[in-house]
């Protein structure tokens, strides 16, 4: 199979999915619909009605972290073209690669000394 | 006994002429799936020796995810108002199991009411589900509503919150579209909101980098919100903004075109919040926790105020406790001694007998008896067991609250077994304890989750029992695991050396007068009680307990907190709402 | 190959659609959300033109760091989840001036420039990889590690920018409490 | 047809999963619960949140089950039994199962409660947490197949599993893929303890089988993931490749699901914590050894 008969195999297969979970909510449709009663739609919150709205800026106290995930994630980009050469090119790529990633840990540990490895 | 109504669950379904057979697979299916959400709460049942799951049922953590109110005992009001909540919450078909009590006046009737027992619970799921096979798609069903489900619809416009109005519309100082919001009585009790207001006034000198003028906006925004708009932070972000923003305008996003130099400032637009120790303003909300929330004892609400997923205050209120103080009593009820014991270990579910015994030793004293050197042994045995028992029950709680399965099943299979058991027996189960303990010491995890959380303060006064006990020991959550763990070997060995266990019974007084006080170390600390007996009749009472004062420890230990870490030293107190005095 | 231009088609007009998306709501969350989708059309799009590599991490690359940015948009726009209806967009006249102005280039240079013949048969995706992995060890290795350079300096300034000076000491004791 | 096996495959996983954690709670076997379970849901109520945000409520439990079962997609039970090989299986994998996050964060976001919101957000420092220890672990396994084939890494195995050549990445991985399938003792945005529920808690009905039945998958997707990439795949003695592959999935899938019943849920902070100063370390000497074990070891 090419591969372009595969990536269509896979949209194919999320067509399907959805059409399957669609059919399932049709056919539940069907048989019926909730009833709207005072009270029900209202998010749980453990038997007290609170229906304010809880969209506001929330404090993610993780933002540290995600600041030097970034770069991390943008470094994987790198990595498998790298590894599935490896092999092949043998000392020079692992010297190649080891310069790179002693260069992204001098920025993990850089950011571990300001205090960003924390909930802030 | 048995169901008064047919099953009123159901009637989501109109059409029941279309999917007959499908509807008759789907209504057995019902009675093969039964969740139930327990009100008060898991840890009420477990006390009352039933096994829920022995019978099938599994055990939602919310009402979306259950379909069968199991109320256990009698409810307060304001319990009967949060049962009404979940039961609304609910997805038909639902259904309501009543034991032990009457159904509250905001539900409707119970489609099976019974006894406060395994058997009557195991026979009330059977009666269930042959009545939910037979008619979870009956049509007749109508909707459910409690005055607590109703709320004022008024529109208010975002950026000026002065303006309410009852009907939708455009703002008259802005033009903007009017929101919808709801004004009125969602919250069942109105109580916290005294200390609310304290709450702020902390707050504001903790932060001195506010203006006088914020502090000013504050107090007003305050009075003139409804009480039960949560976000007042946001509100507060609003009218500071209204305040000095009109000259700039690049703060007014009310859909004017602001040019091109027009930058919104978030620095100019925050700069009179409060800020949290990282230097940022967010939105605060205040969410409550419980009264019926799986990790928490039942009945206990704990509202925190969140910053993101940081606690910046908190505190919590009971919704079921008991009355600190009778006054002539015998005017409204004929409380006579006996009644009096059955009222008092009737109301707090939690540890029935160290009430009973309280109560007993007070009336004795007031009636002069001396100690009673015959029975002290049997009383220890029973005192000492009940603590056995509840502490397995907080173990059961710590495992629900941490997810930790394999402890919640072990701990409740364990209080049930320990709950009636004699000496015997509970001589029998020491080495089941002994391996639960040492298990725990082996867990990986459990050391680093609960070292260093629910940390005291060092001032704290009023401590009691394994909390104070544990106060010496590092005084955090992980030393009242240990402190509780080396008390129910402490209490076993109590037992192995006294007398068997026997519920204590009231010596007989007669018809005396007088004054007498007792203390009890309840698993949850010493309570005590002095009591006015008249002719034989307790006259009036004043009950002191630990519980009372530890609820005073909360906002303390979840100030500053991670959610989790707040909601564990919370549970590590082991507060039991019903001995909360109010 | 009539089929591959159509879900070229369908997966650029996607891209293009949620990108209208993000201008178009007032919820932050939705904004960000159509971002995500947006870039994960255009990574499908790689994946119509047959440059695996490329299109697959574009898809996952995306999906984590547009979440990032959404948490980020949430903590520090006004009114996140566009409750209030408030228009959040500023500057409008010189954005849409820019906006047009760059798509105009865009178009131009896609338009005028020479693409060459069309390539009548692709390598296969490991191909691509392998022959990418080559390229990163050979030839372009100084442009490979000016990319760690360039990722350092940005980790830097970023907790340098973001992560509040704070007393160590204290926090540490704080820490070693715990 | 092949299609139909694999799915097939994982319907079956799923329930199988369904019949342990069913037993985990009630300690009774039952296989017909989850089939009850299931049907029930479609005759119950499914309510949808008062003014949410409907297109991510709706969308997040089929974007979950979609991934899942594209990560499935990608994996091989036996040589010729997949549906897709891509020529960047391994990536692939990957990519669909970052959108688990983004599924997460829709039914966080969605319904408008607090307990959702929180746990959506959770997740995504969940992920800050665990993704690294997804990716490096496979880019060291990508090193010794030489390839992001997933057939020719389990073909890298034949002689020697990975879990025996780099156990410490199949260790980092494990753990890693716990915490993407955000199971006990990772369950920190769904848990019922702190959230009553967090991102699952406003999902009823059909909607809820849907995420149910997404959840589960997701846990045999990364079993298998696990499978392909530490512990030879398809390759046994005996019996057929696929049974072997089965076999090893499930045994993987279950242990997940069983560790989480005997742990305490983890702290947000010492997750993080421990992932970054202990973990991406860890993982990046992982790298290196391996690294040095192609060039010394032939």
């Amino acid at each position: 199979m090419s591969f372009l008969e595969l990536y269509s195999l896979l949209l194919a297969l999320v067509v399907g999915i959805v059409a399957t979970i669609l059919g399932l909510y049709g056919f539940v449709r069907v048989m019926g619909s909730a009833r709207g009663e005072p009270g029900k739609d209202v998010p749980a919150s453990s038997g007290v009605l609170s229906r304010d709205p809880v969209w506001g800026r929330y404090h993610a106290r993780y933002y540290g972290y995600a600041l030097l995930f970034l770069a991390f994630d943008m470094e994987m980009a790198f990595m498998y073209p790298w590894a599935v050469v490896y092999k092949e090119v043998g000392l020079v790529a692992l010297y190649d690669m080891g310069v790179f990633l002693a260069i992204l840990f001098l920025g993990l540990l850089y950011g571990w000394s300001q205090g960003a490895l924390r909930r802030q | 006994m048995t169901s008064d109504h047919p099953i009123n669950t159901t009637g989501s379904r109109q059409r029941q002429t279309r999917f007959a057979a499908l509807q008759k697979w789907v209504s057995r299916a019902f009675a093969r799936d039964l969740s139930c959400l327990i009100v008060p709460g898991q840890d009420v049942a477990l006390a009352h020796g039933l096994n829920v799951s022995a019978t099938g049922m599994r055990v939602g953590a919310s009402p979306r995810d259950a379909n069968v109110l199991l109320i256990v005992g009698g409810l307060s009001e304001k319990m009967g108002e949060v049962a009404a909540v979940l039961y609304a919450q609910m997805p038909r078909p639902r259904t309501i199991i009543v034991l032990g009590g009457t159904t509250p006046s905001s539900l409707p009737g119970a489609d099976v009411s019974a006894g406060l027992s395994q058997e009557a619970l195991a026979d009330a799921v059977g009666r269930l589900k042959r009545a939910l096979a037979e008619g979870a798609f009956a049509t007749s069903a109508e909707d459910f509503d409690a005055s607590v489900l109703h709320v004022k619809i008024e529109y208010v416009c975002p950026m000026h919150p002065e303006v309410v109005e009852d009907e939708p519309g455009s703002c008259p100082k802005c033009g903007m579209d009017l929101v919808a919001r709801e004004a009125g009585e969602s919250a069942p009790d109105h109580d916290h909101e005294h200390h609310h207001d304290e709450h702020q006034h902390d707050h504001e000198h903790q932060h001195h980098g506010h203006e006088h003028e914020h502090e000013h906006e504050h107090c007003h925004d305050h009075e003139d919100q409804s009480h039960h708009d949560h976000k007042h932070h946001s509100e507060h972000e609003h009218s500071g903004h209204d305040h000095s923003g009109h000259e700039h305008g690049g703060h007014d996003h009310g859909g004017h075109d602001h040019g091109a130099s027009g930058f919104m400032s978030m620095i100019e637009v925050t700069k009179d919040l409060p800020r949290s120790a990282d230097g940022l303003q967010m939105d605060w909300l205040e969410v409550p926790f419980g009264p019926v929330f799986p990790g928490l004892p039942g009945g206990l609400k704990l509202t925190l105020t969140l910053d993101g997923d940081g606690v910046t205050e908190g505190q919590a209120t009971s919704l079921v406790g008991v009355t600190s103080e009778g006054e002539n009593i015998e005017e409204s009820e004929e409380m006579d001694a006996e009644t009096f014991i059955g009222y008092l270990s009737a109301a707090i579910p939690l540890a029935p007998v160290s009430y009973r015994l309280l109560v007993c030793l007070a009336i004795e004293q007031a009636a002069g008896l001396e100690d009673d050197s015959a029975n002290a042994g049997a009383r220890t045995g029973a005192l000492e067991r009940e603590r056995i028992a509840s502490h397995l029950g907080w173990l059961a709680q710590l495992g629900r609250q941490l997810g930790f399965a394999w402890l919640t099943q072990r701990a409740a299979t364990l209080q049930l077994q320990v709950r009636e058991a004699n000496r015997d027996s509970l001589a029998a189960l020491e080495p089941a304890l002994h391996k639960l303990t040492i298990r725990l010491g082996r867990t990986p995890l459990l050391k680093s989750r609960l070292k260093g959380v629910g940390l005291l303060p060092t001032d704290s006064f009023g401590l009691r029992g394994p909390v104070a006990r544990a106060a010496d020991e590092g005084g955090d959550a992980w030393a009242r695991l240990w402190q509780r763990l080396a008390e129910i070997s402490a209490s076993l060995d109590l037992i192995k050396s006294g007398g068997e266990p026997e519920l204590p019974v009231l010596r007989d007084v007669g018809d005396v007068s007088g004054t007498g006080e007792a203390t009890v170390d309840t698993p949850r600390g010493e309570a005590r009680l002095s009591l006015k007996l008249e002719r034989g009749h307790v006259k009036s009472y004043e009950l002191d307990t630990a519980c009372s004062q530890h609820i005073g420890l909360v906002p303390k230990l979840v100030e500053g907190q991670e959610l989790g870490d707040a909601l564990l030293a919370v549970g590590s107190l082991d507060l039991s709402p019903w001995e909360v005095t109010s | 190959m009539y089929a591959q231009a159509f879900f070229v088609a369908v997966f650029g007009l996607a891209a293009i659609g949620f990108g209208v998306v993000v201008f178009r709501t007032s919820s932050m969350m939705r904004s960000a959300l159509a971002l995500l989708f947006s870039m994960t059309a255009v990574g499908c799009l790689f994946l119509a033109m047959q440059t695996e590599f490329l299109g697959v991490l574009q898809i996952m690359m995306m999906a984590t760091e547009m979440s990032i940015m959404a948490i980020f948009m949430v903590m520090f726009m006004m009114d996140p989840g566009g409750l209030g209806g408030m228009d959040m967009s500023h500057q409008k006249r010189f954005s849409i001036g820019a906006g047009v102005s760059a798509a105009v280039v865009a178009i131009a240079v896609a338009l005028l420039s020479d693409w060459g013949p069309a390539a009548e048969q692709v390598v296969d995706a490991e191909a691509q990889t392998r022959a990418l992995g080559m390229e990163l060890l050979g030839r372009s290795m100084m442009i490979f590690e000016t990319a760690g350079i360039t990722i350092l300096t940005a980790m830097i300034a970023a907790t340098a920018v973001a992560i509040p000076v704070q007393n160590l000491s204290s926090k540490d004791d704080k820490e070693a409490s715990e | 047809m092949t299609v139909a096996i694999v799915l097939l495959a994982l319907l079956g996983s799923a329930w199988l999963l369904a019949v342990i954690e069913g037993w985990m709670a009630t300690g009774r076997l039952s296989p017909a619960a989850p089939l009850f379970r299931g049907l029930a849901h479609l005759g119950r109520e499914s309510i949808v949140p008062r003014s949410p945000d409907r297109v991510f409520f709706e969308a997040a439990p089929v974007l979950l089950l979609v991934v899942a079962v594209l990560g499935m997609a990608v994996l091989p039970l036996a040589p010729d039994l997949i549906i897709a090989d891509l020529g960047t299986g391994a990536l692939f994998v990957n990519a669909a199962l970052a959108y688990v996050l983004v599924a997460v964060i829709m039914a966080g976001w969605g319904p408008d409660g607090a307990y959702g919101m929180i746990g959506g957000w959770r997740f995504l420092g969940q992920l800050i947490a665990y993704s690294m220890l997804i990716v490096m672990p496979i880019t060291a396994v990508a090193m010794r197949a030489e390839s992001l084939v997933n057939t020719a890494i389990v073909g890298s195995q034949a002689g020697l599993w990975n879990i025996v050549y780099q156990p410490l990445g199949f260790v980092l991985f494990y753990i890693a893929a716990m915490a993407l399938a955000f199971r006990a003792p990772f369950d920190l945005p769904s848990a019922e303890g702190e959230l009553g529920g967090g991102v699952d808690a406003e999902y009823t009905g059909v909607r809820l089988a849907v995420l149910r039945l997404a959840r589960l998958t997701l846990v045999v997707t990364l079993a298998s993931a696990t499978t392909v990439f530490y512990l030879g795949g398809w390759h046994g003695p005996l019996l057929p490749p696929w049974a072997w592959s089965l076999i090893k999935t499930l045994a993987v899938a279950v242990s997940m699901l069983l560790v989480g019943h005997y742990l305490p849920r983890i702290r947000e902070a010492d997750l993080m914590r421990w992932c970054w100063v202990l973990g991406i370390p860890l993982a990046l000497l992982n790298i290196i050894i391996v690294g040095l074990l192609i060039l010394v070891v032939p």
